[in-house]
């Protein structure tokens, strides 16, 4: 593999603990090293701001559920097409876009690492088909367990120790990363149309509230030790007044972990709402925002909403439908058996939408009152709140008190009187931008170790350069050019490859999937275990031994082996 | 030998149970199976080398010399056609979609013929669906809505619906009702607690006053709609507002019918009313193993599930206009590759006639209706019996098929990615 | 300024030519040289059409294309268009006048499928039959026809309407099966007969001065009316779709 | 007699879909099923010969007389023989009109034609044999 030497870098590494310093990196063999032969190629980075690889942990990306989205929308995919250009191939789409135009797009960004967000284990193998058309980027999946009917009789039964022998079985078998948690409870209930309501109240068909779920898969996430947390998308997502059940979940959290957090909450914004209905619906972002900062152990990302049109997804399957009441559009609704749910509706957040610009606030709010950010990162849950590409605008709006006040100007006057916002005058700096897109992504997916998200020797050499100089540029004032220099990079470096040069792909490249395998000792495998196989045989529709996602599948992958406490 | 658990490559039900047994590289037995499984494992007589028309003659040609006048023909192109996919796997169509986008060409599959009009449907209303397992657990109510499983997917109401052991079914034969609407009174509508008769061309309507009728306005319904009594629509309207789980199941008779997609239109708005009210889902009857894979491979290249002209370097899609009968019917296509589907057999004549009059190349295992209207036929090896690869079932749960014998046959893919090779090959040299 | 595009006779002529760039906006910038594409191939104007350019225009309505020569395979002619006129003497290919803000199209022949699909403003007037889908919106859409006018002389095929949310749509003739399916707004005039009209329309105008066979069967009857001199039953719906859309009608039956 | 014929799929058609030329697919795909009173009214029995016509073409068919479908309907497989009868306009939509087919059925003493002389009649080369 070819060698790079990217001279008159201006690098900001918050995990090396290097803020804004000029210097030349060294690459080789895919990694960075310490230095390179006589002949590598040469990058003059001129002092244009260099950092690791954006990492997004919690996009929507790949598999059922998104390919659903590009499927039921042809007026999307028309908005957005590009031809054949070089190793490009064709895209379509502005809000789902095809995995190539995710993957170009998410490249000229700058990202290197993507984090599907929810994937049902039945459908797991698609998700890796996609990822391998998602070529620029290495990638993972998060697997849903908040309706896993093996997780939750054994949670049932108490018995810890076997839900999490079943989670690793499913994580390995599957070929996933992580544990999520999609309004655990509600997805089951969704199976005969109902909901639930909060954290307390007892879910249909198991004698189990989902705080006992979610204290649950925390406890056996921490048996297994993962590299992440248990990922959780909240109950009640968009529901008036659900700040109060957001913050009782929080506050169900032990702090288990000393390398990480232990829990990560998921687009947050949708869940820090006041108000008893939508006439009187305001934000609590500060509540929740205080409540996280008084626990370590929490890490939330922004899930922030921009107007304009794009298409939701997710497994809250009940949520969507609640969505599609108001919105009496087109809806789609996909059940999966014993595990989740899922729901995809098109929107559009208008300025002039009193409720759609209290969100808006509410994500800004989230980022600027939680005061450490290594615990909020920067997502729109794309597309949820809004496609990815709108990423440099939401730093320009966290860099810019000036920005935001704009905008301000232009969103539903009565919004004022709901949200903190326009008394926050918190600007965000460089180096904060860099943890909440890269940085804090890393430590909280606990992939450091796998050299993801800094830039010193034995890192993979996953780099994003930007046309920007920060001495030249008053954040400010110029959030213009803070738009312009995070939307398109000079180059991104994949494992040592230049992938992207200002906003076009390259080379085809070859993305790396990561998936976790837990070591499970043998009285704790579950895989010829009678009743779990039974469970199967009974009631999945699809045979136990064609339900694991073979090798084939996996192409350039890298297995995380984890010692258990089982 | 015997291997269990290979998933079956006919109808989109992929059973994924059946039993194989295996003597000398032969398959000798199949257990699980239904009717028309069996007789595809079973199957002996195939084409044992390409074969080219010559003088107007048939004659046995080498690979190479099959794929070389493919190349020719498809880069000569001005408008090629790349048309069928739906009898083989994902990662031979993603090459089929590859090809397509480097020669602007216009790929189609047998969706177009079949449940294109629902997948128009959804593009307009969305789709409350659910997988087949959640069908076969909970639903109390099952309707099928101008199709016949029993002879189109046999062991459907076996494995999913009126027959199977579900979790919160007691008892399946009196916990579960099954309606079944058609306009002839079909083997499936004899086994049913309730038969809907439709005049021809009726469903729309009947599905009409049956959405006025779950929201409470049986008033304004006349005494019978096409055919049906009012009593009986609002017999069955309560019936669905009564279930616990409502799955509703469609099939030809709704899509092909007048109306087309207008028909799966109401179809679904009636399961989205439903769902104001209880728990409902409605799915397509999808007929060949992949046809789903194949929307579904090009949807995420392309962003659209079929019918995809490439021609002007970016995808554009428009049914009735960039789908093959349409295409075929207006002589437009200059060339046609035909990859695992069956035209000949399933197009109305004026549109095989265009396949005949110009140069078109078939891959496939055996000889079919088709053979007779190409110039080229590349046979290859089965798919999901000598080669394997994904498939999506008809709910999009995705299953890999097996390869249980061994072949010298080439796969679909192969010749694919050798016809793309050979292409640039010929672009490469002027 | 005078357009004249001649279009000659193609070697395959049923390999439809796109000619998207025909409007009178084109013929304003100078510089732009015409392309079209026919199938995978694109070329200059020039290559299947003569064409003339008489006089100057300083606006986009002072330009006038005429356009000659078997024209019933080239599509997208005046997409897009905001000003000037398009005069056809033949019959036009698909998606004529497209996105048409301004402006006017006349078709003295036949329009194939798609006259006016998502039409903003401006006239198109068709002095033969028009395809399916004339003056309708595109897939999976929610919002056809929104402006403008469009009046065909003869009959049109199925969809017509489909998704219209406003405008005014004339049609001499008969029209197809599911004419206003899902009509949000707008007001269309049959003078023939049509079927299944209006099927889940949430609002907006149709007046049938034909026969409605195959009526929606959720339609409320709201008794009779008097208007333009003509006796019509007046119909509110779809109640199917919650919709509270007008449908008048001289004549109608059911399929019972 | 003005029948409405509608093609679907049938067990027998799927069983011999991957032997499209031999006798059992032909007979499979060659029946028209008729009811028993419309084929008393043409004057013919199960199993006698039709010539059946629609506005797209016309081809030879066996009856089947059948109780399941209601006079004034026709059922046929899904194939080469419905084909025949069968238009290519798709009213815009991509899909032909394979249900709802009005025809004219008159009693005839010619030939079914095998699958290969249908597509040599469209142009096509038979293979083999």
């Amino acid at each position: 593999m070819a060698e790079i030497l990217l001279k008159n870098a201006y690098v900001i590494d918050p995990i090396s603990g290097i803020n804004g310093e000029v210097m030349d990196i060294a690459i080789s063999g895919g990694k960075i090293v310490e230095e390179v032969s006589s002949k590598p190629e040469v990058i003059d980075c001129q002092g244009c701001l260099t950092l690791p690889g954006g990492i997004d942990s919690h996009t929507h990306i790949s598999g059922t559920k998104v390919n659903f989205g590009r499927y039921m929308s042809p007026e999307d995919m028309r908005a957005g097409r590009t031809a054949k250009k070089g190793p490009m191939h064709i895209t379509s789409g502005y809000s789902v876009p095809t995995t190539y135009g995710n993957s170009y797009r998410y490249s000229a960004l700058g990202y290197t690492t993507l984090v599907e967000g929810a994937v049902a284990p039945l459908e797991a193998r698609h998700t890796h088909e996609e990822f391998k058309f998602t070529p620029l980027q290495d990638s993972c999946a998060n697997i849903l367990f908040d309706g896993n009917w093996g997780m939750l009789r054994a949670l049932e039964e108490g018995d810890i120790k076997r839900a999490a022998a079943i989670i690793a079985w499913t994580l390995n078998a599957v070929k996933g990363f992580a544990i999520k948690l999609t309004n655990p409870g509600g997805t089951e209930a969704w199976g005969f149309g109902k909901n639930v309501s909060c954290i307390n109240e007892k879910i249909p068909t198991f004698d189990l509230t989902p705080a006992e779920i979610i204290k649950g898969a925390i406890r056996a996430n921490e048996l297994l030790h993962l590299p992440h947390s248990v990922h959780l998308h909240c109950n009640n997502l968009g529901t008036p007044g659900n700040f109060t059940c957001t913050i009782g979940t929080f506050g169900h959290v032990p702090d288990l972990n000393d390398k990480r957090q232990t829990l990560y909450a998921t687009h947050v914004q949708f869940h820090s709402y006041g108000g008893t209905g939508w006439s009187d619906f305001c934000s609590k972002s500060e509540p929740v925002a205080n409540m996280v900062n008084f626990r370590p152990q929490i890490v939330i990302d922004m899930g922030q909403v921009m107007f304009g049109r794009t298409t939701t997804m997710t497994a809250d399957g009940p949520m969507e439908f609640n969505l599609y009441r108001l919105h009496h559009d087109k809806w789609s609704n996909h059940d999966v058996e014993l595990e989740t749910g899922s729901g995809i509706i098109p929107v559009n957040y208008r300025k002039k939408n009193l409720v759609n610009s209290i969100m808006w606030a509410i994500g800004l709010e989230l980022a600027l009152l939680v005061k450490n950010p290594w615990q909020c990162l920067l997502t729109t849950d794309n597309p949820n709140g809004a496609p990815f590409i709108k990423y440099p605008e939401i730093i320009a709006l966290l860099m810019s008190k000036r920005y935001r006040d704009a905008e301000f100007a232009m969103i539903h006057q009565d919004t004022e009187k709901r949200v903190p916002l326009p008394a926050i005058d918190r600007e965000l700096d460089w180096h904060d931008i860099a943890v909440m897109t890269r940085a804090g992504q890393a430590r909280a997916l606990g992939i450091t170790d796998l050299g993801k998200g800094y830039l010193m020797p034995g890192a993979e050499a996953d780099i994003a350069i930007y046309p920007i100089k920060t001495d030249e540029i008053d954040p400010s004032a110029e959030y213009e050019k803070i738009i312009q220099g995070f939307a398109r990079t000079e180059y991104t470096i994949k494992r040592g490859r230049v992938v992207s040069r200002r906003g076009d792909a390259i080379i085809d490249g070859e993305n790396t999937t990561f998936w976790v395998k837990p070591k499970v000792p043998a009285a704790y495998d579950i895989q010829h275990d009678p009743t779990f196989m039974e469970l199967f045989e009974r009631n999945y529709s699809v045979r136990m031994s064609n339900y694991p996602v073979q090798e084939e599948y996996l192409h350039r992958n890298h297995c995380i082996e984890t010692e258990t406490d089982l | 030998m015997d291997i269990k658990d290979v998933p079956c490559p006919f109808c989109g039900c992929l059973c994924d149970d059946v039993k194989i047994q295996i003597e000398d590289n032969r398959i000798t037995g199949v257990e699980n199976c239904c009717t028309l499984g069996n007789a595809k494992f079973l199957s002996k007589s195939r084409l044992q080398h390409p074969i080219m028309r010559k003088d107007g003659k048939w004659v046995e040609v080498s690979y190479e010399e099959a794929i070389d006048e493919t190349a020719r023909i498809l880069s000569d192109a001005v408008r090629p056609l790349l048309y069928g996919w739906s009898g083989t796997v994902g990662e031979a169509q993603v090459v089929g979609v590859h090809l397509a986008e480097e020669i602007g060409a216009l790929i189609d599959s047998t969706t177009s013929v079949c449940h294109n009009p629902s997948i128009l449907a959804i593009q307009e209303v969305g789709h409350p669906g659910c997988t087949l397992g959640q069908v076969k657990n909970r639903a109390d109510l099952v309707i099928y809505w101008g199709c016949n499983p029993i002879e189109a997917h046999p062991r459907h109401m076996s494995r999913y619906t009126t027959y199977a052991d579900g979790y919160f079914i007691d008892n399946t034969a009196t916990d579960r009702k099954v309606i079944v609407v058609d306009i002839r009174r079909s083997d499936g509508a004899k086994v049913a607690d309730e038969f809907i008769q439709v005049k021809p061309g009726g469903d729309y309507l009947v599905l009409s006053a049956l959405r006025a009728m779950v929201r409470g306005k049986s008033d304004v319904v006349p005494d019978s709609v096409a055919g049906v009594k009012k009593v009986q629509l609002q017999r069955v309207a309560d019936l669905m507002m009564k279930a616990k789980f409502g799955a509703v199941f469609f099939g030809l008779g709704v899509t092909m019918s007048r109306g087309k997609y207008k028909n799966v239109r109401n179809a679904i708005e009636l399961v989205s009313e439903l769902n104001r009210k209880t728990k409902f889902t409605i799915s397509a009857m999808r007929g060949h193993f992949n046809v789903y894979g194949f929307n579904e491979v090009l949807t995420w290249m392309a962003g659209y599930p079929f019918a995809v002209d490439f021609s002007r370097g970016i995808a554009f899609y428009n049914p009735g206009e960039t789908s093959v009968i349409d295409l075929l019917e207006k002589k437009e296509p200059d060339a046609c590759l035909v990859v695992a589907s069956d035209p000949g057999a399933h197009f109305p004549k004026s549109t095989i006639e265009h396949i005949a009059a110009i140069p078109t190349v078939q891959i496939d295992p055996c000889v079919n209706a088709t053979t007779a209207l190409c110039q080229v036929q590349i046979p290859v090896a089965i798919t999901g019996i000598e080669s394997a690869g994904t498939a999506y079932r008809m709910d999009g749960v995705p299953i890999r098929m097996k390869k249980v014998l061994e072949t010298d046959f080439p796969t679909d893919q192969e010749i694919l990615e050798r016809i793309v090779t050979r292409i640039r090959e010929m672009r490469a040299d002027g | 300024m005078n357009v004249i595009i001649t279009f000659r006779n193609h070697e395959n002529p049923f390999i439809p030519i796109e000619a998207e760039m025909i409007t009178p906006d084109a013929f304003l910038e100078e510089k732009n040289e015409i392309c079209v594409a026919v199938g995978n191939r694109s070329y200059p104007l020039s290559e299947v059409a003569d064409f003339s350019i008489v006089g100057e225009a300083s606006s986009v309505d002072d330009i006038e294309v005429l356009i000659r020569g078997d024209t019933s395979r080239v599509k997208r002619v005046g997409e897009y268009m905001s000003g000037g006129a398009i005069t056809i003497e033949g019959d036009i290919g698909m998606h004529c006048g497209n996105f048409m803000s301004g402006g006017r199209i006349e078709i003295l022949g036949s329009a194939d499928g798609w006259l006016g699909r998502e039409m903003k403003g401006g006239e198109i007037i068709c002095h033969g039959d028009a395809g399916d889908y004339c003056a309708s919106g595109y897939r999976g859409g929610r919002r056809g026809m929104r402006g403008g006018s469009v009046e065909v002389f003869g009959s049109v095929g199925d969809f017509a309407c489909e998704h219209i949310a406003g405008g005014e749509v004339l049609i001499h003739g008969n029209t197809g099966d599911f004419a206003c399916a899902e009509m949000k707004g707008g007001t269309v005039t049959i003078l023939g007969d049509t079927s299944r009209v209006c099927a889940n329309m949430s609002a907006g105008t149709c007046y049938v001065y034909g026969s409605a066979v195959e009526m929606i069967p959720t339609f409320e009857k709201k008794g009779t009316v008097n208007h333009d001199g003509v006796l019509f039953h007046h119909f509110r719906g779809d109640v199917a779709n919650r919709g509270n859309g007008d449908l008048y009608t001289v004549h109608f039956t059911y399929l019972q | 007699m003005r029948l409405t014929l509608s093609s679907g799929r049938t067990i027998p058609q799927g069983s011999f879909v991957e032997h499209k030329l031999s006798k059992g697919y032909q007979r499979a795909t060659s029946i028209v099923y008729i009811n028993h009173l419309d084929l008393m009214e043409l004057g013919i029995e199960s199993g006698d010969r039709v010539q059946v016509t629609s506005d797209s073409g016309s081809v030879v068919l066996i009856t089947e007389a059948t109780h399941d479908i209601p006079t004034g309907c026709a059922y046929i497989a899904l194939g080469p023989y419905a084909n025949a009868i069968i238009g290519g306009y798709t009213h815009g939509t991509g899909m032909p009109d394979y249900k709802d087919i009005i025809v004219e059925i008159e009693p005839t003493d010619d030939p079914v034609p095998t699958v290969w002389d249908l597509m040599e009649i469209i142009g096509g080369l038979r293979y083999g044999h």
